[in-house]
């Protein structure tokens, strides 16, 4: 499997999730979007983990190449999962206020 | 076509399909869902990249406790399919464009990288085991590992003052 | 060598003295005093000057130099301030310290009227227009010169708006001194370009090397100083400020605006004299616009009714005979006409000084008439004067007069010609004066002809002096025609003109040919007179001008074409410039730069929607670009 | 260390100033604070060793800048300006009366140590600080205690003149980085060796700069707008003083830069010069306002000034330096009558003036003796500077002279016009009660006369202090 | 690492004090406590004492310059508490738990300043974040801080998220976080990804020092929350994550300078645009310290875009210069109640001495001769000459600067000139004092930046 089907893929996913951002009007949806982008990063390091291991597998199977990159992942998720709990309470108090989660009525600050 | 490579494709149209229907859904319970089954995928590739570890890791905080939590916030203020209004019709267009264009542009660059045939990827290995995994982390990374922790304080002291009521 | 020419300082020094202490302690002089003691300083300078002057006549008197301190000294440009005395300045010593003397005794009396302060005032600045002037034909060098030039030209300016109150005098004063200031600027670049060419502006180094020069170069020089002489000497097209001059006491008008500063121009090209010898261009400029000046300044003196401007344009069209003189390169001549005119016209001046005077500030002609008998003394001086002006022999300017136009006629008769078709009018406007003024029968109010009466002995000696010394001056420069120690002033001057004098092709007129004219202008000119006399006597002018009488009268309406073309243009630039190029133009882009900042800024906040999706659509295009920039470029 | 004292005198003092509550008593101190600068300068002047006049101390080592103070012939003459300009201006203004007088006196002070700091520095980078120093507390007194439109332009000069001295910091900055021993002291700018081209821009950075200050056409229209605003005894300081420091930084920190580019372009700089002298007297004779008048006049001299600086001969170095000094004390003599008319009258517009010379002649007479000084009448001051700039300007090209000297003439008529109107003919309403100058403001008025006549006829103690500096540039140019 | 010891543990102090502590204003105290300890353990730090012995990999790298930097952040900190603590008691009804939060970011603050490494990097900046959007959203009756915590979250994900695929990118690229490897590309073909990494985490630490285009958040954000958190990240965050800014493209990317630089130079000019002109229309003082800070990230982008030993000593200097001025504006605003402009009208006369200092921050943040935000704008000015090209950057840079001059005056316009009622502000002794210390330093900073600078040097 070439490394840069997954490049692309891990790609596509980020965009994906860009345009979800760019797209939607429901923070939860935008905020869930951003998540979808998190996780094509990790794919990418995943990828990229693996593509590293094998430049060096060949010579030294047991090279500890690459794990430094799942390690990575492992904490981006530990600070996905601080976001969240953050993000999901401003949230919820922003519904609390306005009883709504529209995007579009933030617009008291402008100009 | 090698078991891998079929499973590699269905993992990605499997992804792929689902984070779009993620991001076009209107109702965002099945927002959620959808995008569940894009974790599931993800999963699956991290499987078949050796990272096995990850790939449950995935499931269980993404998946499992990530996504509860905000399917937790969305029953709880009830919101569905016609609780969002559509964005202006052109900004969306634009948000897709955009985001189509970015997609493009970052393939566009990356694609001098493809003709050079990068090496496939060798099929075991021992990086993602949680035994690798958990040695580097206690060693190397004993430091961010530590304060991860005031991160998690933060965000706990946070959460208690933002979403306590009656203040 | 200590002898009295190192003294020549002082013939400038007592002027400023008594400008200082007139000036310093105007207030608490008393008005005798200050009378006294301006007129006091300057018989103490003509006092000095004649024993100048005695020491220039002794044989072998060279022009000598005094050099009082450094002025100006930067390395490649020295102007030491100097004073040079010879012949030349010498005899204009005379002229200023001794007509100027006169005039001051004759303001003690005629200014009388004034209070104590504004009396003293009056004198301070009499007396520091005699030290500008004597600077002005004391100096060195150029810019001695060029400093009295311009002091007397400020002189001249206090004193026409002496009596400041009155707008229209203020007006006649600026006129006065911006007109000078257009021939000063001409005369500076002159002496830039003296100084380009020769390294130096003092006379003595300047003159030996003139002959090295290019003619080219010695045209433009020389050009430029005479446009310094035209607004000083009043010549076209800078004369109609001397008419409006005589706003001025009319002391003053004798003094500076007849007898002496007027006449700075023809000092300088008459110092000059090498350099304009080797222009012959410039030098035929200088007498055609002498000429033309000469008579356009006669017509207009014909129709005039105002005593003083009759006078005012005599002066300018005498001057214009002086510059005739010297462009046809008969220095002695100017110079000779220069102090013959010294002492008719400040004659004339102070007698229509003393009608003035005795008909309580009433000058137009047209209101007096038969004063003859009332004023006996100004009646026969003032006669003296007309018949001098107009060229009687053996009054002194016709002596004067005829020495310019027989040299105008060697060089070319029409010149000749014409310039005795000034004369005439010259002697047919003066004795239309006269006739209005003192024949005929009194035309003004009563209460005035009760008052009139002969003016005090202050007024009428000088009148007195200057009568006999404008009958009798003309025997210093007696013709060959009529005497045998013939010349007698050329011979004196010589030294100053010599090196002109030899490059002029000596041809002189035989005496048949000088008979002959002499005979064709006397007559001409006795006919001239008498027609005037019998005609106003009889029948005075006195309704207003008709048909080209009034272009006359309205002086050729020149002053309006002035107005027109060149003062209401310069104003409506200045009104565009300021309307338009500065406030909307220069300050209009500066204040745009941060009028646009202000409208940026308006426009640039509205970026800042607070819309969640603009911002990260923007924050996407920003990726998309920076990106692309990046990677592909 | 003389040229130490200079600053730190009035800056201390003024400093102090802001301590007096009392009116009358910070008068008296801000006169015997600029009295005891003008003593210092005395010294210097008397006082003719490097070791006296010149100070050096360490300031920012890291930064190749020093504390460097030097006092040549054209600092000491511009310091003497400064310095006697101030107890004058103390002196002529004596009765006008501020609102919170201690930071007004204060602020003049401190803006005085800034400017003399610009005449004496010998860094690049100090030169640069006082250069702003000098700047802020104008700043303040002209927008605190100016006119009604004050603020707006006020603050049109400041940001004007700030762009200025960004530009001229840019340009600095880049030659610091091209001396060989990253230094900002002024003998290694020096020597810096720039290519033509370097040259070029840099000559622009710089001159901008200091073509603001001065004011040079086309960058003056700020100037009418702040002279008019600023209160009279800041006006004062700004046309007799600021505006020098922009001729000065020229010789200073222009010409010895960039000589190369200062003979190429210095007909640009001509033919603006030239230009603004013609048409800012052009101006002058259309304006209403005494203030405004002398701006557009003051411009026109600068012009001339600024233009002598740049034809690269001795005669038009030299005349623009006693010019320097000059055109100081002259304009300086007419802001004191401005001040005294505005005090007394209310107004300074010519049009609701006149006649005032019936009642207060000695205010005439002393207003005319330094008017024309403004129009250079020989024996004046001025004249000895303006002959020989013209003379300069004339070797650099003729027609530029020619052009340059309508001026000459514009100035008479500007200038009598604004005597007639003001003091001639008849006295109106406004003038009817009109007293004479007091005896603060006419011993101001006399000193400035006696200035005018001593340096008109002996002008040589001048040629002799700056000399040294004209042999500089001179020697540069070649 | 003294520092981020402590500073985690005061964090966890204020925490627990809060519980047992009722007293409100006890907190300020407290805090004050913790940010002296913090001094001494930074001048530990310094002087190479560590209080606990720790093994970190290499993770963290101290250089002088970061802990020079640190001791600035704190003792900006330090006077933030002075002139500031008491209104954090009053935003709301968590006053132990708002200074825990500072103190949590003070960590990733030395996280930042330190890191060696692109996970440090990422967890020091969330580590920052987190509480800031917890901090902006604190004043949770006032819909505007909700709406700009909102915002910030939003926006500060999406970022989060772009930082990391530049990281994934480089770590492509090279194969390790570390930044000491950064520099090359483990094969040549690699270098595409390092070189999308390098733009794509430039990208978002520009977002987080609110560098255009990627401001956009600053102004909504500034301006919602409560107003002295507004002066906590406007001063010190944003400080701190531009030395993090600095010290990675200086440790890590220098080598490739010819890539990024032409990108770091758009950043920097359109930072200086955006910031400056649309300050100038701002009626709030406070929304225009909001552009200002954006303006003001311009000129240290400058350093970034410079990377040599002139922009570390710009960073420096600027950093203290802007932060005691912003802290120093930002403690007289919090006291007032009308922000507009019109507010500050005729407060010279009623509190002169509050008015000046004012007039000294203004005057230092538009980078006037004699107040240190002269030499912080020198010195970075210097930095970008020093580079030898681009000057047009630099002439830029100057004119825009110019332009800020027009919005900081109208403040000092406004106090100085103009009448009108002024507001009354409740000023203690103590707060004065305090005041004239920061335009005491303020003016100090502008005579001899040697005293801060040379620390630097050993």
């Amino acid at each position: 499997m070439p490394i840069n089907y997954y490049i692309i893929l891990a790609i596509a996913l980020f965009s994906i999730g860009v345009m979800g951002v760019l797209t939607r009007r429901n923070a939860i949806i935008i905020f869930m979007c951003v998540e979808l982008m998190l996780n094509a990063v990790n794919l990418l390091l995943v990828a990229f983990s693996k593509m590293h291991y094998s430049n060096v597998a060949s010579f030294n199977p047991s090279s500890p190449v690459g794990t430094e990159a799942q390690v990575f992942v492992f904490f981006i998720m530990v600070v996905a999962a601080a976001e969240v709990s953050v993000g999901l309470a401003i949230i919820v108090m922003m519904y609390r206020n306005i009883h709504s989660v529209d995007v579009n009525f933030l617009n008291r600050l402008k100009h | 076509m090698s078991i891998t490579e079929i499973l590699f494709w269905f993992l990605s149209a499997l992804a792929l399909g689902a984070a779009l229907m993620m991001v076009t859904n209107k109702n965002p319970v099945y927002s959620v869902l959808w995008l569940i089954v894009v974790f599931f995928a993800i999963s699956g590739h991290y499987i078949l990249l050796n990272a096995q570890f990850l790939a449950i890791v995935n499931i269980i905080v993404y998946a499992g406790a990530i996504m509860v939590l905000f399917l937790f916030v969305i029953m709880l203020m009830n919101l569905n399919a016609d609780s969002e209004p559509q964005k202006n019709k052109w900004m969306k267009l634009a948000g897709a464009v955009a985001g189509g264009c970015l997609l493009l542009v970052f393939v566009a660059a990356l694609r001098q990288v493809e003709f050079l045939k990068l090496e496939t990827i060798t099929p075991d290995g021992p990086t993602g085991l949680i035994r690798r995994l958990g040695y580097v982390l206690f060693t190397d990374y004993v430091l961010p590992f530590e304060i991860a922790s005031v991160l998690f304080l933060s965000a706990m002291v946070g959460a208690v003052v933002i979403g306590k009521k009656g203040d | 060598m200590k002898s009295i020419i190192d003294l020549v300082y002082l013939v400038p020094l007592f002027p400023l003295i008594g400008f200082l202490i007139n000036g310093l302690g105007r207030k608490n002089l008393s008005k005798s005093l200050s009378g006294m003691l301006g007129s006091g300083v300057i018989l103490a300078s003509f006092i000095v000057s004649v024993l100048l002057f005695n020491e220039t006549r002794a044989e072998g008197f060279t022009a000598t130099t005094v050099n009082l301190f450094e002025f100006i000294n930067v390395a490649s440009l020295n102007i030491p301030f100097a004073f040079q005395v010879d012949q030349l300045s010498a005899i204009f010593l005379l002229i200023i310290t001794g007509v100027g003397f006169l005039i001051h005794v004759y303001s003690t009396s005629y200014m009388h009227e004034e209070e104590p302060y504004h009396f003293a005032r009056y004198f301070a600045y009499l007396n520091l227009f005699v030290f500008s002037m004597l600077l002005l034909v004391l100096g060195a060098n150029y810019l001695i010169m060029f400093i009295g030039w311009e002091g007397v030209g400020l002189c001249s300016y206090l004193l026409i708006g002496y009596w400041f109150k009155n707008t229209e005098y203020g007006n006649a004063a600026r006129k006065a001194f911006v007109m000078n200031r257009i021939g000063d600027l001409g005369f500076l670049l002159g002496l830039f370009f003296i100084l380009q060419q020769f390294g130096s502006l003092t006379f003595s180094e300047i003159f030996p090397q003139a002959q090295g020069a290019e003619v080219g170069i010695l045209t433009v020089i020389t050009l430029l100083l005479f446009v310094g002489a035209m607004g000083k000497s009043a010549q076209i097209p800078l004369y109609t400020w001397l008419p409006d001059a005589m706003a001025g006491p009319t002391p003053v008008s004798a003094l500076i605006h007849a007898a002496t500063m007027v006449t700075a121009g023809i000092y300088m090209i008459a110092r000059s004299n090498i350099l304009y010898t080797l222009a012959p261009v410039s030098q035929t400029v200088v007498a055609i616009v002498g000429l033309s000046t000469a008579i356009l300044a006669a017509t207009i003196a014909i129709k005039q009714n105002d005593i003083k401007k009759v006078l005012a344009y005599s002066t300018v069209s005498q001057l214009g005979y002086m510059f005739l003189g010297l462009g046809v390169g008969a220095y002695t001549g100017a110079v000779f006409h220069v102090m013959t005119h010294a002492f008719f016209k400040a004659l004339l001046f102070l007698g229509a000084g003393s009608v003035i005077h005795a008909m309580h500030h009433e000058q137009d002609i047209r209101k007096m008439g038969g004063l003859s008998k009332k004023l006996p003394t100004t009646h026969w001086t003032f006669l003296v004067g007309c018949i001098a002006i107009a060229g009687i022999p053996p009054f002194s300017g016709f002596f004067s007069k005829d020495e310019i136009l027989v040299n105008a006629y060697t060089h070319n008769p029409i010149l000749y010609w014409i310039g005795l078709g000034g004369a005439l009018m010259t002697a047919f406007y003066m004795f239309r004066l006269y006739a209005m003024t003192f024949r005929g029968s009194f035309r003004g109010t009563h209460e005035q002809e009760h008052h009139l009466h002969e003016s005090p002995w202050q007024m009428t000696m000088p009148l007195i002096v200057l009568a006999i010394l404008a009958a009798v001056a003309g025997f210093i420069g007696i013709p060959e025609l009529f005497a045998t120690d013939a010349h007698r002033l050329e011979h004196y001057l010589a030294p100053v003109f010599e090196a002109s004098t030899k490059l002029k092709d000596a041809h002189t007129l035989t005496h048949s040919t000088e008979y002959m004219l002499l005979g064709v202008s006397l007559t001409l000119i006795t006919i001239s007179i008498v027609y005037a006399w019998s005609r106003f006597s009889k029948k005075p002018e006195t309704n207003d001008a008709t048909g080209f009488g009034k272009v006359l009268a309205n002086k050729w309406y020149v002053d309006e074409l002035y107005d027109s073309i060149i003062t209401k243009p310069l104003n409506a630039v200045a009104a565009i410039f300021n309307r338009y190029v500065e406030k909307s133009g220069i300050d209009g882009v500066v204040n745009g730069v941060g009028k646009s900042i202000h409208w940026g800024s308006r426009q640039l906040r509205l970026l800042q929607n607070g819309q969640v999706g603009t911002y990260v659509l923007w924050m996407v295009l920003g990726i998309l670009f920076l990106y692309v920039v990046t990677i592909f470029f | 260390m003389v040229a130490l004292l200079l600053i730190l005198i009035p800056l201390l003092g003024g400093l102090a100033a802001f301590f007096i509550k009392n009116e009358s008593t910070v008068k008296q101190w801000s006169l015997l604070v600029s009295l005891a600068a003008f003593v210092a300068i005395c010294i210097g002047l008397a006082n003719g060793n490097a070791a006296t006049r010149n100070f050096e101390a360490e300031w920012l080592p890291m930064l190749g800048s020093s504390f460097a103070l030097q006092m040549d012939g054209m600092s000491a003459l511009l310091c003497l300006l400064a310095t006697i300009t101030y107890p004058i201006i103390s002196i002529s203004t004596w009765k006008n009366t501020y609102k919170s007088a201690n930071s007004f006196f204060g602020l003049m002070l401190l803006a005085q140590a800034g400017i003399i700091g610009v005449f004496l520095a010998a860094d690049g980078l100090l030169f640069y600080f006082f250069w702003e120093l000098a700047l802020i507390p104008v700043y303040f007194l002209c927008s605190k205690w100016g006119g009604e439109k004050r603020i707006a332009a006020t603050f049109k000069f400041f940001v004007y003149t700030f762009v200025g001295s960004l530009l001229m910091l840019v340009g600095l900055l880049y030659l610091y980085y091209q001396t060989p021993n990253l230094s900002f002291s002024l003998q290694s700018l020096y020597e810096v060796k720039l290519t033509v081209a370097q040259q070029a821009w840099l000559f622009w950075l710089f001159f901008i700069a200091f073509a603001i200050k001065m004011p040079v056409f086309p960058f003056h229209t700020w100037q009418p707008d702040t002279y008019e605003q600023a209160p009279t005894a800041v006006t004062m300081v700004l046309s007799a003083l600021m505006v020098k420091m922009g001729l000065f930084a020229v010789v200073r920190w222009l010409i010895p830069l960039f000589p190369a580019a200062a003979i190429e372009y210095s007909n640009i700089v001509i033919i603006l010069s030239v230009t603004g002298m013609v048409y800012a007297s052009i101006l002058a004779m259309q304006q209403d306002d005494l203030k405004r008048l002398i701006a557009y006049s003051s411009i026109a001299h600068i012009g001339l000034m600024s233009a002598a600086l740049f034809v690269n001969n001795e005669s038009g170095l030299q005349g623009a330096m006693i010019q320097f000094f000059s055109h100081g004390v002259n304009v300086l003599g007419m802001w004191i009558v401005v001040n005294l008319i505005e005090q007394q009258f209310g107004t300074r517009k010519m049009s609701e003036l006149g006649g005032i010379a019936q009642k207060a002649p000695t205010l005439t007479i002393l207003l005319v003796i330094v008017a024309l000084a403004n129009v250079a009448l020989p024996l004046t001051n001025a004249f000895v500077g303006e002959f020989l700039m013209f003379n300069g300007l004339f070797k650099f090209n003729a027609w530029y002279a020619a052009i340059g000297g309508l001026s000459i003439i514009l100035s008479a008529v500007y200038t009598l016009r604004m005597i007639q109107k003001v003091f001639y003919g008849n006295s109106n309403a406004v003038t009817a009660n009109a007293t004479d100058i007091g005896t603060m403001a006419k011993t101001g008025l006399a000193l400035i006369v006696i200035a005018i006549f001593v340096m008109g006829v002996f002008p040589k103690p001048v040629f002799a202090l700056v000399n040294d500096t004209v042999t500089m540039i001179l020697g540069i140019y070649k | 690492m003294n520092l981020i010891i402590i500073s985690a543990v005061w964090g966890i102090v204020m925490m627990f004090s809060g519980l047992f502590i009722k007293n409100k204003s006890t907190a300020k105290t407290i805090a004050l406590m913790g940010a002296v300890a913090l001094l001494i353990a930074n001048l530990f730090d310094l002087s190479g004492v560590m209080l606990i012995n720790t093994n970190f990999n290499g993770m963290l790298l101290f250089d002088r310059f970061s802990l020079v930097f640190l001791t600035v952040v704190i003792i900006a900190l330090i006077f933030y508490f002075l002139l500031s603590g008491k209104h954090i008691e009053e935003v709301g009804n968590h006053p132990y738990e708002y200074f825990a939060l500072i103190f949590f970011i003070m960590c990733g603050v030395a996280l930042v300043a330190v890191f060696n490494n692109l996970l440090i990097l990422f967890i020091g900046i969330e580590i920052i974040s987190i509480p800031l959007y917890i901090l902006t959203g604190s004043d949770k009756r006032n819909l505007k801080s909700n709406e700009a915590a909102l915002k910030y979250f939003l926006m500060g994900a999406f970022s989060t998220g772009i930082l990391l695929l530049g990281i994934a990118f480089i770590y492509g690229g090279t194969g390790s976080f570390q930044v000491e490897k950064l520099a090359m590309p483990s094969k040549d073909v690699y270098t595409i990804f390092l070189a999308s990494g390098t733009v794509l985490v430039m990208i978002a630490l520009s977002f987080k020092v609110s560098a255009a285009p990627f401001h956009f958040w600053t102004p909504d954000v500034y301006d919602g929350a409560p107003t002295v958190f507004t002066s906590f990240m406007a001063t010190i965050v944003k400080v701190a994550l531009f030395v993090g800014f600095l010290n990675l493209f200086t440790n890590a990317f220098s080598v490739r300078y010819g890539d990024w630089k032409l990108t770091v130079a758009i950043i920097t000019a359109l930072t200086l645009f955006i910031g400056n002109i649309t300050a100038v229309f701002q009626q709030s003082v406070k929304r225009m310290l909001a552009y200002s800070s954006i303006a003001q990230a311009g000129f240290m982008m400058l350093t970034v875009f410079a990377i040599n030993d002139m922009s570390k000593q710009g960073m420096l200097l600027y950093a203290a210069a802007y932060s005691l001025a912003t802290i120093g504006i930002f403690s007289v605003l919090v006291k007032m109640k009308d922000y507009t402009f019109d507010g500050f009208n005729g407060l010279a006369k009623k509190e002169p001495l509050v008015a000046f200092v004012l007039t000294v921050c203004f005057l230092s943040l538009a980078g006037i001769p004699l107040t240190a935000g002269f030499f912080a704008k020198y010195f970075v000015l210097a930095a970008a000459v020093k580079t030898g090209a681009d000057l047009w950057l630099v002439i830029f840079a100057v004119l825009m600067a110019a332009v800020s001059v027009y919005y900081y005056f109208r403040v000092i316009q406004a106090m100085y000139f103009k009448e009108g009622e002024p507001q009354t502000i409740d000023t203690t002794p103590m707060f004065k004092a305090v005041l004239i210390a920061v335009a005491a330093l303020i003016i100090l900073l502008g005579m001899l930046p040697s005293l801060l600078v040379n620390r630097l040097l050993l």
